[in-house]
Parts: structure tokens; C-alpha cells; sequence
């Protein structure tokens, strides 16, 4: 699974993308902000504040209940602020 | 979908002329009475911000605005529909983002290209960060632009 | 009167560029965070419509569209306003009024020009009459268009 | 004072404007209108259906009770269609 970083996110990862292989168990977009919170510091910061994590699958927003079964790309972002 | 023309999507670095867009899309047009153009610029907040700086997720950001652009012409009947936003270094003073609505009717362009905006404001993935004007980035100088509750509230007074 | 900028008001034969108008308005400013244009065109009517007529009180016209610029401004925070409206023979496909404002806010910039638009409907001293496109005026072809009440309806949702 | 017409009540009574010299007791728009109506045929088509006449007073709306007592030029029209 390709994960991709935005923003403040990503600057706290350092990193714009990897791929990634979540174990067995990690199920949800939730399951997965607390498995990448485990990676190291920058992951820690980037997700210190889970709440305001917003994520995308596959180009989609989605909440942090939604499965990851089938996700080919999944995007950890802040809020949007364009426009 | 209520649109007689595929709507009109672009993100760019480029800069773009929001009145040659508007006069393009009604070109030889003889069915449409309202034409409404948004265009959001760069202010310099007093003078303190040297650019903005807009982060956007290729790929996604298209596919936000075609389902933005989908909602509102189910809501309103437009004629046409145009979203362009930019990414990149923004100086003040630049554009940043357009939304032309096109239909027989004023109430429809108007609401539809305000409901654009508040959408985009909350659903398209870009992120903006300013550089300040003087100091350097490290220090004092860059800021990511933090969401604002207004931003959503706007957006929810649509409802889904 | 909240505006940084004196309202530019026209009342004119001539055709007009919406693009060129908004670019003059906010060319060397960077206060502003978003402009609103609103365009009216004629509409052919599926056809059967040759040309719009538009008679004015002159005088009168630029008074009125004044005071609702006045108005407007009293109600929102604007750095710029302008408002061209046509008179004489127009074409289908052809513009009749412009309002563009201009303000550090989006809210404000639509909220004005919506504001505008349904106030210069009913209050701005401009009757159309429609030449249809075949028959001869005398007979089947010429009609002056009856006030709307949903145009009424659409001012009063302002209040005073 | 200055009349002026405009749109159908213009072309009923067949001219753009005229100087009138409406008698004592004509006093407000309301009365002005019921004596217009009596100067001839064109006049009273104009004016048959008195509550769609709107009227201005030196460039400024007024309603049918207004006083015509200060007004140099007094307009008569139906409701607006511009925008």
C-alpha cells in the first residue's frame, strides 16, 4: 500500500510518500494512524493530534472507521485550506 | 446531471485571466442570462506576507472539485461550470482560485458558485502556507494556514 | 460608508468587458481576497427573441443605482464596487448589467453583489422590451416585460 | 413641474414628457394622477390601473401619498425591469 503525506504532515514525517505493510489486525484508518504513530518520532508528531488527521483513499475522502482492505493509496493530511 | 456543458476543471501553477474564461465559456451562447465569477487572490495581510505557498494532492484535488462540480449542478441547472485553482508560489496581488457558474437564471449562478467555494474551501485537497515578508523561513517566516470554523460552518449550511 | 474606493456607476449604449472592468478594479491591490462579478445577458428565448430594448430615466438611473451602492456598502465591507448597466437595442448573447465587487472576504463579495442585483431588479429605473424575432412589431412582436414577483420577493429577503 | 414617461405609460400617452400645471388641491402623486388621468384618452389607458404606477419625485422614488408640493420633475412608469 502506497502512503502519501501533505502538509505539515508530511513535514513532520519528512517524507511525501512510501509504501508501507501494516501487520495483520490493522484493519481501519484509525488501526492505521496508531501503527505509523509507532515509526519513529516524526510519525509520532505528525499524528500526535489524531483528530485532526483527515485522510483519503484512493482520491476519496474517508473517515478513520473506513477499512483499508482495498486500498491501493491512502493520504494522511490536515484539514484543507484552499480555496 | 443538469449541465448542458461538461464542467471545467484545471489545477495549475499557471496564472490564468478569470474574464477571458468567463468570455470563452459563454461564447456563442445565446441560453444563458447570469454569469458568475469568483476569483480568490493572495492578500499581503498588511504588508507582512512575501507569497503563499499552495501544496495540493495531484490526482485527488481533480477528483474533489468533479465531485464538487457534480453536487452543485444536481442542486442548481447551469449552463456551465468552471473550477481552476493554482498550486505553487502565489505572490500577493495573484489569483488563486476561480469559479464561473453560467445559467438562464441569476439565483442558480449566484448560489451555485458560492456553494463552489465553500465546498472547495473545505473538501479540495490544498494547503496553504505563507512566507512571511521579512525573516527567513527557520525562524519566524513560514506558517501553515491553520482551517477555519467559519470555512466549515459555511460549508454545512448547504447540508448534503 | 465602508469602502476604500469611491463605487464606479455606468449607465451606458455601449457594450462592455467584464473581464477588463475586474482586472482595472483590483490591478495594484492586495488588500483584496475576492471578487465577485455578475453578468445579466440577453437570452434568446429558444429562439424567438431578435433584441432586447432597454429604456432608462437617465438621471434618475445612476441616482438609484447609487443609493443601492450606498446601501450596500453600509452593509458590508468592500474595497471596491462598480455596476454598469446598458440601455438601448441588445442583442441575445449580448451583456446588459454588471456588478462586480470586491472585498478581503468571499461572504461579503457575494452576499454585496446578490444584494445589488436583486435591489438594481427592482429599484433602478430600466424597462425591457422584448422585439420578437419574426412578425412585425405592430402585430405579434413587441412586448414590454411585466415585473417579476419573484424579483420582488428576492429584494425583500434583505429587509431595510 | 416637469412630467416624464416612461416604458407603456409613455407610449399610451404618446409622449416622453410635458410641463404640467396641475389646479390648487392637487397635492400629493396619488392626486396628480386621478387629475392626468382626465386630460385625455391616452391618459386614462396610462393611468387604468392606478396601483402598478410608480412614480419618482425629482430622481427619488415616492409613493402615491407623497407630496408634490417642492417637485420640479415628476415621473410616471411601471415597475422596473432592468438587471
Amino acid at each position: 500500500m502506497k502512503a502519501l503525506y501533505f502538509a505539515w504532515v508530511r513535514e513532520r514525517i519528512g517524507k511525501t510518500d512510501e509504501h508501507i505493510s501494516p501487520p495483520e489486525g490493522v484493519a481501519t484508518v484509525s488501526d492505521l494512524i496508531d501503527w505509523l504513530s509507532d515509526q519513529g518520532e516524526g510519525y509520532a508528531a505528525a499524528f500526535e493530534n489524531k483528530k485532526t488527521i483527515r485522510a483519503a483513499i484512493d482520491h476519496a475522502h474517508v473517515k478513520h472507521d473506513a477499512s483499508i482492505a482495498t486500498a491501493r493509496e491512502i493520504a494522511f493530511f490536515p484539514p484543507m485550506t484552499g480555496g | 446531471m443538469s449541465l448542458s456543458a461538461e464542467p471545467i476543471i484545471r489545477v495549475q501553477k499557471e496564472i490564468f485571466d478569470a474574464g477571458e474564461e468567463a468570455a470563452k465559456l459563454t461564447q456563442g451562447r445565446t441560453d444563458i442570462g447570469a454569469v458568475v465569477t469568483f476569483t480568490g487572490l493572495c492578500r499581503d495581510e498588511g504588508g507582512t506576507l512575501a507569497a503563499l505557498e499552495i501544496e495540493h494532492y495531484p490526482g485527488m484535488a481533480e477528483a474533489e472539485i468533479a465531485r464538487v462540480a457534480v453536487d452543485a449542478a444536481a442542486r442548481w441547472t447551469l449552463a456551465s461550470l468552471l473550477v481552476i485553482h493554482r498550486y505553487g508560489l502565489i505572490a500577493p496581488g495573484e489569483p488563486i482560485v476561480l469559479v464561473i457558474t453560467a445559467s438562464a437564471h441569476r439565483g442558480a449562478a449566484f448560489d451555485a458558485a458560492s456553494f463552489l467555494m465553500d465546498y472547495l474551501k473545505t473538501r479540495a485537497p490544498f494547503w496553504k502556507k505563507q512566507h512571511a515578508r521579512s525573516g527567513t523561513d527557520v525562524e519566524i517566516g513560514s506558517a501553515w494556514v491553520g482551517a477555519k470554523q467559519e470555512d466549515d460552518a459555511a460549508a454545512e449550511k448547504w447540508g448534503r
